[in-house]
């Protein structure tokens, strides 16, 4: 777990628009009709990780409401609410969703949870990067080392964040060493694993594949620059006649509410010993 | 290595307590494919005939293009009806009610559609060719119009359209790339055999992948061998 | 008799041979007309041509008053129906082959017909036979009995007998005969067999390289032919 | 929709004024293909013939079997494979030289021989049962020996054996789940181009991944055009 | 002479149907064996015995006295072909087909016999022609030609000229009649035309439902039969 209780560097700003305290319903007349569908465009990690398969029962049910997931890459969940293809956006990549409601692509942006990356590498270290205490410390000694290292190359939320410690260690990872797979998270851990290489990874990827059998450690955590913070935006209704910017509301504020919140920090807790995501809502802060 | 057999076990082992929901991605996987391969066997049948039987000028490019289609990178197919049907695509955008919308069955049969009915033309048109050419004329001597010739000749080549359509059905139903794309492997709406084992490979459930893919591999195989049984004797 | 077919300056080009070149041919109703030539005259080239199965490069032919071209009306198609020298089978049985006329037109009870015809032609044994085993002799029985079935206006018959024994070719003489006889059909018949020419037709024609070069009463043609290849066609002397 | 068009535009322009970068990859994408596909035919073409001109015990079934292959999940190909090289898969285990490693062309190829051999073999099979049963037996009386029985049906055949090539090339060179999986997409080393257009969707560069789509399609469709020109007189 | 062929009680059942039922059979090197019989009597399959094209399903075949199998040498196997009833070409013009034996043998020169052969057969215009375009005649002779240049020791001939005018039926009739003199070819020869038989034929043997009933000198058979099948089937009468 995060040594620090760290604070979300959030890049994007919470909109304005001031969040419900209590959610209300999508339609007051509750007899029973046809769940309303909303698609729910995210980064695969939410969904890899089952923490999706947990929460959203509980919203669909409450609502009567039918979220429909895609788990993608973040470019391509920007793309979605670009297109109109979704109500509401779940993504991990600050700057590009700050990008996204500069652009008046979304229409509301809040801070849902983070969790934290990781650098895993094999047991023997080659690099001797095992309790150094910075990631770019780390990274200066697997470039230096020319050890085994496997980027997701694939512009992914956790790509972009390994690209700004190679740029804070000033170094351009180039070379035979340097493995760009362009692939998903659960692939590059096991491809690290394969190839005894050290990779950047999301804490709650790692775990699961951990269960699976996977070799690799970790080596470097706790670092602030480490923090992967998730926001949740609606999409600007002018894309399509069809979003449903109420049902996006619906689900901000359900999911930034103090009862959701703290489902969220006991996901698999006691089966892991440990949190794989924190809740941090300005709600959940505020009430703290 | 212990998870290939892990996987096999896991694979009977969902087949015979198998769950509801593993039950519904199978149905679904089926329907889904099962749709597309009779709509592509409707379109492509008949224009495998005719490519097969007919001279014109110009043919070859036509086979050319029917070959490629042949190729159609799955991702691409995708691809491409994602931008088509996206809301603010082509044909998203005219919101016409009978268009169907992303993320839905429709959806991804028009996708395996698109996949499936070059193979079932192109295969076809290679079956038709190869039948006896005195027949054709033996045939419409006898009467046939144009159409019960095109049929002697297909019942003719019944082998061959039976791959045709074994083939298209083996090209759609363990396709991936196109379903996750336009059916976004939505739970309890667009999951499918295929993007079901993707979403577990990428979970690092390698077991249940393997075993969602042996699930898969049987069905096609209790397919594919009553399918044997229907091809008619000596073939 | 009226004439079933008219043909007049009827030329079939293949790669830039002509095959077929004929000035003018009248085929009456109700005839057995022979042709007979030497192999590659043209003789099955000219049958196609009258089943509709190709068409003309150049010239008219008629059928019925009516020009025979891709537009002819299927009630016409349907009155003709050619034997061919090489019987193309059906995959199933020999029922199921003689059947497939009837079939084709829609008529569903034709069972009994299909029968007879099949006893008639000494098949009954082979009935559930699969078709595609058959011997030369029987294969070519089973095409002629699956044309005769449907009745047809005109009957072509390309060597019908080539692979048959002296009883057999008595026989299906005998069944053509009748057909003629009986059901006015018109008969075409395609034999290099001058004897059998002379056993069944009413008229021979003496086709060479695509021309028929002698066409009279069958007495005439082998007691006066008038053009001299006639003769050493028939004795087989002829060198071309 | 804009984007279709910017895509095909992308794909014009990436093929004329294409990057070292992408001619990299489009000839490692027909390399990779290429290989697999010719081992495909030395391995399908004659098991093929075979399954389509011998009559034993148990033929269905091997028909069944094939059938079935031909429909093989292309991931869980991947996935087995994958397994098979791990590190501490059975065959990676072994650690002898000639075993490919992972993520490296080899293991690309064996995955992408596996899909399409079963393809090659059934479409062979189909093509050379139709041949004239007629022709064997003359063939065989003028003193060909088995093989040479052999070759004369597939030369008979030979629309369909072109017809089964290019259905198997079109398998492999768009298929994405396995050569992902098992090459592991290494940017400069094994991404090829569906590895490409998957990881260029991913990051939401749809025109890029339409135009490098476009590549796909249009070099297999110069390639196929090739073939029809290949394919002889009359057909 | 001494025996090329000794048959001993060999039985083929088809589907339950004995086709061919054969007590003995002894065919001598050097001669022309001619077998005539009723359609369906089993001839054609009697040739895909002696062409090792299938094998006895009771009884025992020797050729050379070696007994035949599916081990026969192959060199065994090449001396032997048939020339089928319903001669099957290949793709490709009329040149291929006739050298395609020879292409089998690994012969590399064998193009001025072909040339020679395909001008004996009257085909020399067709040369470059595509067989599978070629009038039914013309197809018999391609095939004949095709079987004779590979000079084989044994050629069986099923109905070869049965699709031929007179004057090709002649013409053939000398080529084989020199091939056996000269080549010293034995010939076996299947025709349901018996005065071919007679023209041809050192011995002639009359089968019927897979029997041999009738296997004499060509003088005997017809001037001192001993089966008395044997006079009506020459005349046509016979019925079975
Ligand atoms: N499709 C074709 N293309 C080219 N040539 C052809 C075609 N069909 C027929 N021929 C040629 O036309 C000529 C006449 O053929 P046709 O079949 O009419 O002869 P035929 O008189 O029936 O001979 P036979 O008595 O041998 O059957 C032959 O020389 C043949 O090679
Ligand atoms: N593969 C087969 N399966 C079943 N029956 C067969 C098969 N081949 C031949 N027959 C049958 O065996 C009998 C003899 O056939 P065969 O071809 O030897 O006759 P044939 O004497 O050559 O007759 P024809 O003079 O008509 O050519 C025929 O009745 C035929 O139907
Ligand atoms: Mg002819
Ligand atoms: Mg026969």
């Amino acid at each position: 777990a995060p040594t620090a209780t760290p604070t979300a560097e959030s890049v994007a700003v919470p909109t304005q628009a001031p969040p419900t305290k209590a959610p209300k319903l999508a339609f007051t007349n509750t007899e029973i009709q046809q769940p309303q569908e909303m698609i729910l465009a995210t980064t695969s990690s939410t969904q890899d990780s089952g923490l999706l398969d947990y929460l959203l029962p509980d919203f669909d049910k409450e609502f009567n409401i039918k979220t429909k997931v895609i788990a993608v890459g973040s470019g391509q969940a920007l793309q979605m609410g670009k297109d109109g293809d979704a109500d509401v956006l779940l993504i991990h990549s600050p700057a590009a969703e700050k990008e996204f409601m500069d652009a008046g692509d979304g229409v509301r942006r809040e801070d849902v949870m983070y969790n934290d990356f990781v650098i895993v590498g094999p047991a023997e270290d080659p690099a001797k990067i095992t309790g150094l205490k910075t990631s770019v410390d780390a990274f200066k000694a697997i470039a230096e080392s020319e050890s085994k290292f496997v980027s997701r190359g694939d512009d992914s939320g956790t790509h972009v964040k390994e690209k700004n410690i190679w740029k804070k260690a000033e170094l351009e990872p180039v070379g035979d060493w340097y493995v760009s797979a362009g692939q998903n998270m659960g692939a590059v851990l096991t491809m690290a694993d394969e190839l005894q290489g050290y990779t950047l990874s999301d804490r709650a990827t790692y775990l699961a594949f951990l269960q699976q059998g996977l070799s690799l450690k970790i080596m470097v955590e706790g670092d602030s620059s480490l923090l992967n913070p998730y926001g949740v935006i609606a999409v600007n209704p002018a894309k399509s006649p069809k979003i449903r910017n109420d049902l996006a509301n619906q689900f901000i504020d359900w999911i930034i509410s103090i009862p959701v919140q703290e489902k969220i920090q006991v996901f698999k807790k006691e089966e892991l010993g440990q949190s794989l995501f924190y809740p941090s809502s300005k709600l959940w802060q505020e009430a703290k | 290595m212990q998870q290939l057999l892990d996987g096999i076990l896991e694979g009977l082992r969902l087949l015979f307590t198998g769950d509801a929901v593993l039950w519904e991605i199978i149905y679904l996987s089926g329907r889904i494919s099962g749709i597309a391969l009779v709509i592509s066997a409707v379109l492509g049948i008949p224009f495998g005939a005719f490519l097969g039987l007919a001279r014109f000028r110009g043919r070859r490019l036509v086979q050319a293009i029917v070959y490629t289609g042949m190729g159609l990178p799955p991702v691409v197919v995708g691809l491409a009806v994602y931008l088509l049907l996206s809301r603010s695509g082509i044909l998203g955008h005219l919101n016409w009610s009978w268009i169907p919308q992303l993320f839905t069955v429709p959806a991804m049969i028009v996708a395996q559609v698109i996949i499936a009915t070059p193979l079932v033309v192109g295969y076809t048109m290679a079956a038709v060719s190869e039948v006896n050419p005195d027949l054709r004329i033996q045939v419409r001597s006898l009467g046939a119009t144009p159409l019960q010739i095109t049929l002697a000749v297909l019942c003719e080549a019944r082998l061959g359209i039976i791959v045709a359509l074994v083939g298209g059905l083996g090209s759609i139903i363990s396709e991936v790339g196109a379903v996750m794309m336009v059916g976004g492997n939505i739970e309890g709406s667009t999951r499918v055999l295929t993007t079901a084992i993707m979403l577990e490979t990428r979970r690092g459930n390698l077991d249940l992948a393997i075993g969602l893919g042996m699930v898969l591999l049987l069905l096609a195989f209790l397919i594919n061998f009553g399918v044997t049984q229907l091809q008619g004797k000596g073939n | 008799m009226a004439k079933i077919y008219d043909l007049q300056n009827v030329k079939r080009v293949y790669e830039s041979r002509t095959v077929v070149d004929i000035d003018t041919l009248e085929i009456e109703d109700g005839e057995i007309l022979a042709i007979v030539g030497p192999s590659g005259a043209g003789k099955s080239t000219l049958l196609r041509l009258l089943n509709f199965l190709e068409y003309a490069d150049s010239g008219l032919i008629r059928y019925k008053g009516q020009e025979v071209n891709a537009q002819l009306p299927l009630d016409f198609r349907r009155q003709v129906t050619t034997v061919f020298q090489r019987p193309a089978l059906l995959q199933g049985s020999v029922e199921e082959n003689v059947v497939y006329g009837l079939r084709l037109r829609g008529k569903k009870n034709g069972k009994g017909e299909v029968l007879e015809v099949i006893t008639r032609m000494g098949l009954e044994k082979l009935r559930r036979a699969r078709a595609r085993t058959l011997s030369g002799g029987e294969a070519q029985r089973v095409a002629l009995a699956r044309a005769v079935v449907v009745r047809p206006a005109v009957l072509l018959l390309d060597e019908p007998t080539a692979n048959l024994d002296p009883y057999n070719i008595s026989l299906i003489e005998e069944v053509v005969r009748e057909i003629n006889r009986v059901q006015k059909t018109t008969i075409v018949l395609v034999t290099h067999n001058v004897f059998q020419a002379k056993r069944m037709a009413h008229r021979i024609a003496l086709m060479l390289s695509g021309k028929i070069v002698e066409l009279s009463r069958t007495q005439d043609f082998f007691d006066h032919p008038r053009d001299p290849r006639t003769r050493a066609f028939a004795n087989g002397e002829m060198i071309y």
